[in-house]
């Protein structure tokens, strides 16, 4: 099972987490990322580029499950404004094997930081900026390379 | 032949538009030489393509370098480096 | 925030999960192990050394918190007689860095199997065993000394 | 000097109690001591202790080396190596 979806509205991460249970693997993981109150940030606006956009994060399921024995992978991604403490991501894997499902859900976010077309408008009470793409995500992304 | 340009994020912003269509100028042969092309526009199109270094390109929606190959291109799309997830 | 617990009830993951993304962190990783229905395993049975349990998966959330910066740390493990498909373990964590929520997550999920006094009973048609402990779950659990 | 003895999995199977209270046998300093003085018992003691790299421990409920000392505690466990998770 491969499910990507990219919508604005919000995922029902219990749901998605159950659909990846039934897939008859022993081993379940999943990251979440949420919109941080940092700095100010009162919310942000995540652009993507529709149509490319999907088929980018059906290739990295797609790579996910050439390198680990996967039975699901679930690939969600939120645009349009967002609020802090929202979600904005979720990947979740099923395998038979806690290695293998942990492990990919790496590969996915890190990959995803580097691979996927979206890009995060931050709003602030001074003013907005678009957030710079970080060193640390290049070289998280590149090591599993 | 003629191409889609697409835009996103501070370069949508600067160049005003989120996508245009063009004829493939003569002497453009790669996504650098689109970027440079542009940038001799002026205005939003000088501050969003002046830098090439800061550019991101997708050519008919792969990720690829500004020195690909744009022949048979029908879609290209120019942005910063990607900040999802 | 740390919440252990070892109970005969399923969990609400969505629940957990909504919990550790309350933590004000921006990522939150979880593991959930799934009885399989491998070899005609149809259920098993967890006995665990109550009073003790609690204390040792404590101390792991402990030791967690101290190796990366976590806002949260769930573990909850079943006890009792599953089934095939039912959920056994679940290990959640919050943090502001990807890379130490998924990190803390493989951590406690890798000691968990090592360290906490829980034993495992399949029930085939053909009878009843033990399951034994696995060299590659030590070696799992010791690449983190 | 009370201790009590706490068995799991096989272990209990085979001795047929989850728990006991005995007083520290003379000469019985260790886990090891202990389960090779349960294994004289016979039957299912010695089933369940005859083989004691078999078994692990838990000294008022720390898991410690079957070598560890037994002086003060109040509490010990024997069971196979744990299988949870």
């Amino acid at each position: 099972m491969i499910s990507v979806r990219v919508q604005p509205e919000d995922f029902d991460v219990g749901a998605e987490l159950a659909a990846l249970e039934g897939q008859g693997g022993g081993a379940v993981a999943s990251f979440t990322g949420i919109v941080r109150a940092d700095d100010g940030v009162e919310a942000m606006t995540l652009e993507h580029y529709p149509g490319m956009t999907e088929k980018a994060l059906t290739a990295l399921a797609d790579q996910a499950k050439g390198r680990w024995p996967l039975c699901g992978v679930t690939v969600l991604h939120r645009v349009g404004t967002l609020k802090a403490g929202d979600r904005i991501v979720f990947v979740g894997t099923a395998s038979d094997h806690r290695a293998a499902a942990l492990e990919a859900c790496t590969f996915l976010i890190d990959r995803l930081k580097t691979d996927a077309p979206f890009w995060k408008k931050e709003h602030r009470s001074e003013g907005d900026n678009w957030v710079e793409a970080r060193a640390r995500d290049d070289a998280a992304a590149r090591s599993w390379d | 032949m003629a191409l889609d340009i697409l835009y996103f994020a501070w370069v949508r912003e600067r160049v005003g538009v989120g996508a245009e269509r063009i004829d493939l100028p003569d002497g453009v042969s790669t996504p650098l030489d689109l970027a440079l092309w542009l940038a001799a526009r002026g205005g939003g199109y000088a501050e969003a393509f002046s830098d090439p270094s800061r550019l991101r390109c997708a050519v008919d929606q792969d990720i690829v370098p500004l020195t690909a190959d744009l022949a048979n291109a029908a879609e290209i799309a120019f942005f910063p480096p990607v900040t999802g997830g």
